[in-house]
């Protein structure tokens, strides 16, 4: 796609530890078109928070070795020095990091911390900057901003601070907002409004938007395109629809299971996938979600591709060694259900 | 604001009490001496004795004459056993002598610890880093005294490069004053470098980790900037009350090693004297004198640290 | 006390940092030693420094060894008068004018005599013992004394907390070395008389009870955070709900959790009590003569230093050794463990 | 430096005091016999020079200090109605002349009455004359502060009434003053034949009679002396400016050379020794301490001397507690006693002797101290397997011993040499190193009862009887005892009380003393090791030659000190 904002290729990120060395990010490929709004999805330790840090250089560990490439605009992110990367970094990638409590310095006032970035990049004398800064915390929805912009983070609610780090994140009109889990740490009342703030700044900046998460409840009304990780790979990736209709890997059917319906009689037991993630230091051979997979089969010992399976639909690819069929059959034999639709919601 | 006073000041008389009460004990009644016959000389009659007694009030209860003794710490009429002179008097003459001790040695350590804790926590790991860290344990190693003894005899005595000991008043000449602290400010400052380097080490090391590290590397800040302000503001807090107590603690008379070794003449060298002479009075006063600095220094760091750290309000 | 809720919510003055770096602390398991063990070995540096540790305690404890063999004296015994012979000349061990002998690299007066004409490398070793002695057994007490305070602070909460905190927080505003050096000096002259027990003013246990007093609050603070933070945990949950008293939970739930912690305070601890009690000797409230310590020694030597700087350098280069080599290793040991406690003792 | 309490050798003779020196000892390394200013050429006058002590003196005030540190100086600045001639000749300079007094005291025969008259026309240093009741005022001031010299004024008749009044201005019965014919009478209760020498102490140097009677250290009142104090830093320092109102008392008592000499206080000796090397300092008041000496001796020769003073440097052994009860084992320690190895300790400061009586006391026998010690002679190696046998016989080898001795330095050193020395005489001997502040005080507690240990004495004035108050059977006492070893050697005790009652020190009482001497030394009832040699070291801009007079009673005397 040569017109994607954002194009990832082969991205590979393995750290050396103690236990050896460890992919983190094993083959990431994906494009972002302008506007777009990603979800990538997957339980902790599945890469994508990796994959999300290092798209803006912030994977910053001695033992890390980066290889792949991250074109943004056509400039190439990975391996660039630091000076390319704080041009980029703000003001056409912003990131919205997962914990608004700790996300922000507890010794600065909240306009401080914004008027330092808005300046950094643009240089605005300090009474523009602040005027900007008091106008972007008005935008996210934070009353009376005028004087709270001199407040401190902690007499911050943690919905206000991860409004204050949105505003923080916009500041500089990025085109690209990576979000790293921006709601997990925050109540389901304000998860909700959060959401529907970005869903609205969307609307009127244009950014493009990553959305890294585990809960795939979360991105349901937000997201255009869906990639789920697993152990560092890409298992599945395709539209919303496509994902929430028609998944085809079996760790999609898993995390989707986990998914607390209420349009249908709460089940009494929700349904888990089995067993733990495995450790990345060693991960099976071929197939990383094999031994938790209740479909393995001979050909799991070897790495199924990252391929389109489904008729019609070239951009749903998955990396099952199932066939079509097969998935289709197992997939109704779930138990419980939850989480899958019938087939006759399923576009055509 | 008014209650954090009252509380502080209620501390400081408690541990003024009790330090009191403890130094009165410990001269008192372990010694199983004489203070009137220490006091007396060596030839003094039984009625010589007896007439010291009675005027300093060696006949009463213990719990009397530490009354009276108190009365007399209050009112600044407390006098030497040993000389007679005023205890008052002559740790307001080695107060200037100890401040500039502890000002130029405080100052000295803090400046150097920044940039060798700094330095090491940049360079973590590396070979920088290591060998940083092995001079700052040798610094925590040393015995204060034999590398200022050592110090004062061959870099001030053998090689001249400083004055061999002693002190000269600020007011007589700032720059003899200034030469001959020199020596005691980095011997006194050596333990402190290394200590307080290992700490803002360790405290940068877990800022750096801290995700409004990341935040601020996020928002495209030069890693000067990032240091400089999320960085090392954030990690010098604790290091500005360790200083603040240590620094109330070298003013009380701590720097007893130091200024013996140099022969500075202040407060610690004055109280280790007395403390030699069995001479109850001076200790009693030097070391209440210390708690409330103690004292007074953690309350002077708790509403530096509220200002420092906006989360912390004074109660 | 009243620093306490500043101190609660800041978590970064003085010992409260660390009683509550404690209390964040995450608890280990059995794992942990076993990696911990795994990093230490790693750790060149810090095994070097504690093999030349293990190596300086056993060579003062062959002290008598060097001291019938080689030397052919005891660390007491005075040589005022002797002579012996160097490179086939007869030498004064003392001069006339009271100069010793310096060091003569063979078995009699390896690193020379002191102005009493006392053989210098039987003093030295000896004086390690002593020194040691006194750096082990003050750590051992110190150690016993805050695990039990902090335990106790920290699983009982309530009164026995607010007495044993306001206890610990005046001794942390104490004139610590002033009072030390007050102590020893008054015990010195007149011993102590605990009913019973009559201590003589030359006791090692003079100077070991004053080093060990002094620095129970730099360590309880932190055992007590770690045991407010443990007694949370499941497994002490569990044993509460099995009907497990308050004393058993303490010693086979509780204290062996605090081990990693206890180990590193305890190496720290015997280093510093070690500088301590060199300082206390400086200023003639430690170890009495003539029994030597590496305190006394250096106290000795300092007023000899123009004629003879071996009496000063030897044994400081001794205590600087022993202490470094604790502390290297000590913070290998934490580094390893990573309890992140922070030992921090005044000189 | 460093130790606590350790205070340097003007604070060792803490309760002490002075030497004289007749014959200056005999055996004087110096070389520089005499300590005159027979240089050949003329001292110098004015200039100012700054000279330093180790510790404060105890007392700028003459009625109080006791210390070396407050009598150098203060005897120049008050002077009693008696003193010492001021000459360089050791001999006359021992004898006590008058000093504000016209002549020496009419004695009565019974010893018991003094008679002096002032001389006339006197004035302090700060104008205003000086009256005969000024000398009772001295005498009130020195009872009513409790002074450590309080003791050698209760002599007078009515002192003891006196001090139990309480009042400074209550009447002392025995002294009579007549402001206008400047006669003063002073009634003994008993005779005292060291009383004239008593009269010459600086404790009565003469003060105005409104000097009220307290410590007055930090504003030293005004005195009659070749020097005025005209400023006093208790810890920092003292300055001393030549009196221009001092009168003309004879050639024998000079005026100063300096104008103003001002006293640092310098707590390290060592820093002292080298800053005189560098001329920082011109004079320090202490030897330079055993580290520097070498140098000091190597390069400095020509500005350095040590002499021997009257003091006496002595083990006692206290015959009241076993094993030194014995006699045969009195004898082994002394004929044990390595007295070169101790002097070694001294770094040569000590003249080996074992004479109780030092040079320049009279009855001092050199024959005695050296040559015919009963025990061996004191500079050689002793015969130590003869002193281990006899204890071996006497039934008391393996005994435990515990040496008393105190921290300063380098009294802890010898303590710790005669406890290894008495270890090979058989016994189990361990030191116990006490505080000099309270060292004296501790072994003369009857309770302490301690066994053997350190002891010295200086003389305080040049009779006999300030030394062998020390053996006197008469003088123990359980607190505060003098006599250590509790001598009580029937014909010494009465040998002593005999010859206080003679008036006059004549060669045949002398000869008394000398033979009581004798007695103390061959009865082994103390062990005497040698006696004290003190330094003069003066930076390269004083004249040595001509200005470093040594005094018998007062040490260096100030009043002589001049620049080249």
């Amino acid at each position: 796609m040569a017109d994607a904002l954002l194009s990832v290729e082969d991205l590979r990120v393995s750290f050396a530890t103690e236990e050896g060395v460890v992919e983190a990010v094993d083959g990431v490929s994906f494009d972002l078109a302008a506007g777009e709004v990603l979800a990538v999805v997957g339980e902790s330790g599945s890469g994508k928070s990796v994959t999300a840090m290092t798209l803006m250089g912030l994977t910053r560990s001695p033992n890390a070795r980066f290889e792949g490439t991250a074109q943004y605009k056509g400039t190439e992110l990975i391996g660039a020095s630091e000076d390319e990367l704080r041009r980029v970094r703000g003001a056409e990638i912003a990131m919205i990091f997962q914990d608004p409590m700790t996300s922000l310095n507890p010794v600065q006032r909240i306009g401080k911390q914004i008027v330092e970035q808005i300046q950094e990049h643009e240089g605005l004398p300090d009474q523009q900057a602040r005027e900007r800064t008091v106008e972007l915390l008005e935008r996210v929805g934070i009353p009376r901003a005028r004087e709270r912009v001199d407040n401190y983070p902690h007499e911050f609610s943690g919905g206000m601070r991860q409004r204050v780090m949105i505003a923080l994140a916009l500041s500089c009109n990025p085109s690209v907002l990576i979000a790293d889990e921006p709601t997990t740490a925050l109540d389901v009342t304000i998860q909700a409004q959060i959401l529907q703030r970005m869903r609205d700044l969307r609307e009127e900046t244009g950014a493009a938007v990553i959305l890294v998460t585990h809960d795939l409840g979360v991105v349901a009304d937000i997201a255009d395109r869906i990639a789920v990780m697993y152990a560092g790979r890409i298992v599945e990736e395709g539209t919303l629809d496509q994902i929430f209709y028609d998944p085809q890997h079996p760790y999609t059917w898993g995390l989707l299971g986990s998914i607390t319906r209420v349009d249908k009689p709460r089940p009494a037991r929700l349904p888990a996938i089995a067993g733990l993630p495995p450790s990345l230091a060693n991960r099976p051979q071929g197939c990383h979600f094999r031994p938790r997979c209740p479909h393995e089969f001979s050909e799991c010992s070897k790495v199924p591709p990252l391929e389109a399976h489904v008729q019609g639909n070239p951009e749903h690819r998955d990396r099952c060694w199932l066939s079509v069929d097969e998935k289709l059959a197992k997939r109704e034999v779930l138990p419980g259900e939850i989480g899958l639709a019938s087939k006759e919601h399923a576009p055509a | 604001m008014g209650r954090f006073i009252v509380r502080r000041v209620i501390q400081m008389v408690l541990v003024m009490f009790a330090v009191s009460v403890l130094t009165f004990l410990i001269f008192n009644v372990i010694p199983n001496s004489d203070p009137a016959v220490r006091m007396s000389g060596r030839q003094a009659s039984e009625s010589t004795i007896e007439a010291i007694r009675e005027e300093w009030g060696f006949n009463d209860s213990l719990p009397q004459q530490y009354i009276t003794t108190m009365e007399k710490v209050i009112t600044g009429d407390l006098k030497s056993q040993f000389t007679q002179l005023s205890v008052g008097k002559e740790i307001v003459k080695g107060l200037p002598r100890t401040f500039s001790l502890a000002i130029g040695a405080a100052l000295l350590w803090m400046f150097v610890a920044i940039c060798f804790g700094l330095y090491s926590a940049v360079k973590a790991g590396k070979f920088a880093d290591r060998f940083l860290t092995i001079i700052a344990l040798i610094g925590i190693s040393m015995p204060v005294f034999w590398i200022g003894a050592l110090a004062n005899y061959y870099l001030g005595f053998k090689l001249g490069w400083f004055p061999n000991g002693g002190y000269v008043e600020f007011t007589e000449d700032p720059i003899d004053w200034f030469y001959h602290l020199i020596l005691p400010w980095t011997v006194l400052a050596i333990l402190f470098i290394g200590f307080y380097s290992r700490v803002l080490r360790s405290n940068v090391l877990d800022t750096i980790n801290e995700d409004y590290v990341r935040t601020a590397r996020a928002k495209g800040l030069g890693e000067r900037q990032i240091m400089i302000r999320h960085v090392l503001r954030n990690s010098m807090i604790p290091i500005v009350t360790l200083w603040g107590l240590d620094f109330g603690a070298v003013l009380g008379g701590g720097a007893i090693l130091t200024e013996t070794v140099f022969d500075l003449q202040g407060v610690g060298q004055y109280t280790a004297e007395a403390i030699g002479q069995l001479d109850v009075p001076p200790v009693l006063a030097v070391t209440m004198f210390s708690a409330f600095f103690i004292v007074l220094l953690n309350a002077v760091v708790d509403i530096l640290y509220a200002y420092l750290d906006p989360r912390i309000r004074l109660q | 006390m009243a620093t306490e809720p500043l101190t609660e919510q800041a978590g970064l003055q003085g010992p409260a940092a660390w009683e509550q770096e404690a209390e964040r602390e995450h608890v280990h398991g059995l794992g942990p030693w076993r990696l911990g063990l795994r990093r230490l070995r790693r750790n060149r540096v810090a095994i070097g420094f504690g093999v030349l540790f293990v190596l300086l305690v056993l060579s003062c404890l062959a002290a008598p060894l060097w001291a019938k063999h080689v030397a052919h004296t005891t660390p007491t015994e005075n040589h005022l008068s002797d002579t012996i012979k160097l490179d086939g000349k007869t030498t004064n061990v003392v001069g006339l004018d009271g100069v010793p002998i310096g060091p003569t690299y063979q078995g009699e007066f390896f690193l020379g005599a002191d102005p009493n004409g006392r053989d210098i490398m039987v003093r030295l070793l000896y004086g390690g013992r002593n020194s040691l002695m006194i750096g082990v057994v003050a750590a051992l007490m110190t150690t016993i004394l805050s695990v039990v305070l902090g335990v106790i602070a920290g699983y009982f909460r309530g009164w026995p907390d607010l007495t044993i905190r306001s206890l610990l927080d005046i001794m942390w505003s104490f004139p610590v070395l002033i009072l030390g050096v007050a102590l020893g000096v008054a015990l010195a002259l007149g011993g102590l008389q605990l009913g019973p027990i009559t201590i003589g003013g030359d006791s090692l246990l003079i100077p070991i009870f004053i080093i060990g007093l002094v620095y129970v609050p730099y360590m309880a603070r932190p055992v007590r955070g770690q045991v407010l933070a443990l007694r949370e945990k499941e497994f002490v949950e569990a044993a509460r709900a099995q009907g497990a008293g308050p004393l058993r939970i303490m010693f086979s739930e509780v204290v062996p959790n605090l081990a990693s912690t206890i180990l590193v305070f305890f190496t720290l601890l015997i280093a510093n009590a070690v500088l301590l009690e060199s300082a206390l000797s400086f200023l003639g409230a430690g170890v009495r003569p003539p029994n030597p310590s590496w305190g006394t020694m250096i106290d000795e030597g300092v007023d000899r230093i123009a004629t003879a700087p071996h009496l000063t350098i030897v044994p400081g280069l001794m205590l600087v050794l022993t202490v470094l080599s604790l502390n290297v290793f000590g913070d290998g040991v934490r580094d390893a463990l990573d309890p992140r406690a922070k030992v921090r003792l005044e000189h | 430096m460093g130790k606590l309490g350790r205070r340097a050798l003007a604070l060792l003779l803490a309760a002490l005091s002075m030497s004289v020196i007749a014959a200056c000892g005999g055996d004087d390394d110096s070389g520089d016999s005499s300590g005159t200013g027979g240089g050949g050429g003329e001292a110098k006058n004015g200039g100012s020079i700054t000279i330093s002590q180790t510790s404060q003196p105890d007392f700028m005030d003459p009625a109080l200090t006791y210390t070396v540190n407050g009598i150098e100086p203060l005897w120049l600045v008050y002077t009693p109605l008696l003193t010492y001639p001021r000459t360089g000749d050791a001999e006359k300079d021992s004898l006590v002349v008058p000093g504000l007094a016209e002549d020496l005291p009419t004695i009565s025969k019974d010893g018991k009455t003094y008679e002096l008259t002032l001389r006339k026309g006197l004035k302090y240093s700060d104008g205003s004359p000086v009256k005969a009741s000024d000398f009772e005022h001295a005498v009130k001031r020195v009872l009513n502060l409790e002074s450590g010299g309080s003791a050698f004024y209760l002599g007078i008749e009515g002192a003891q009434d006196y001090i139990d009044a309480d009042k400074c201005d209550a009447d002392i019965k025995g002294i009579e003053a007549d402001d206008k014919t400047g006669t003063i009478t002073i009634n003994l209760s008993e005779p005292d034949g060291s009383f004239s020498n008593v009269l010459a102490m600086w404790f009565v140097g003469l003060v105005p009679g409104d000097t009220p009677c307290k410590n007055l250290t930090e504003s030293p009142p005004p005195g009659v002396g070749p020097y005025k104090v005209t400023e006093s830093v208790p810890n920092r320092q003292f300055v001393l400016e030549k009196n221009t109102n001092f009168p003309d008392l004879g050639p024998d008592i000079p005026a100063g050379h300096v104008d103003k000499i001002t006293t640092k206080i310098v707590k390290s000796a060592q820093r002292q020794a080298q800053d005189v090397i560098s001329g920082e300092l011109d004079y320090m008041q202490d030897p330079p301490p055993a580290d520097i000496k070498p140098e000091v001796k190597a390069k400095y020769s020509d500005r350095y001397k040590e002499i021997t003073t009257a003091s006496t440097y002595y083990m006692f052994m206290n015959n009241r507690v076993a094993p030194f009860d014995k006699k045969e084992v009195r004898d082994a320690v002394n004929i044990g006693l390595d007295k070169p190895a101790l002097a070694r300790l001294f770094a040569g400061e000590v003249a080996p002797g074992c004479s109780f009586l030092p040079p320049g006391q009279p009855g001092f026998d050199e024959a005695l101290d050296v040559d015919d010690c009963p025990w061996g002679n004191p500079n050689e190696p002793p015969d130590i397997e003869k002193a281990r046998q006899m204890i071996k016989d006497a039934g008391v080898a393996g005994a435990d011993v515990t040496v008393y001795g105190n921290n300063d330095d380098p009294t802890d050193k010898v303590t710790e040499a005669y406890a290894d020395q008495l270890t090979k005489l058989g016994f189990k001997a361990k030191p116990k190193i006490l505080d000099g502040g309270v060292y004296f005080q501790t072994i003369g507690s009857a309770k302490e009862a301690p066994q053997t240990g350190f002891a010295n004495w200086f003389q305080d004035f040049p009779h006999p009887k300030n030394f062998f108050f020390l053996v006197d059977g008469k003088s123990i006492q359980p607190t505060n005892n003098q006599n250590f070893g509790n001598v009580d050697d029937p014909e010494i005790t009465k040998g002593i009380a005999e010859l206080n009652q003679e008036p006059e020190m004549t060669d045949e009482v002398a000869a008394k003393w000398g033979d009581l001497n004798k007695k103390l030394v061959e009865r082994a009832w103390i062990a005497p090791y040698g006696h004290r040699k003190l330094a003069t070291f003066f930076s390269e801009r004083m004249d040595f030659d001509n200005c470093a007079r040594f005094h018998p009673v007062y040490f260096n005397d100030y009043s002589s000190f001049c620049l080249k």
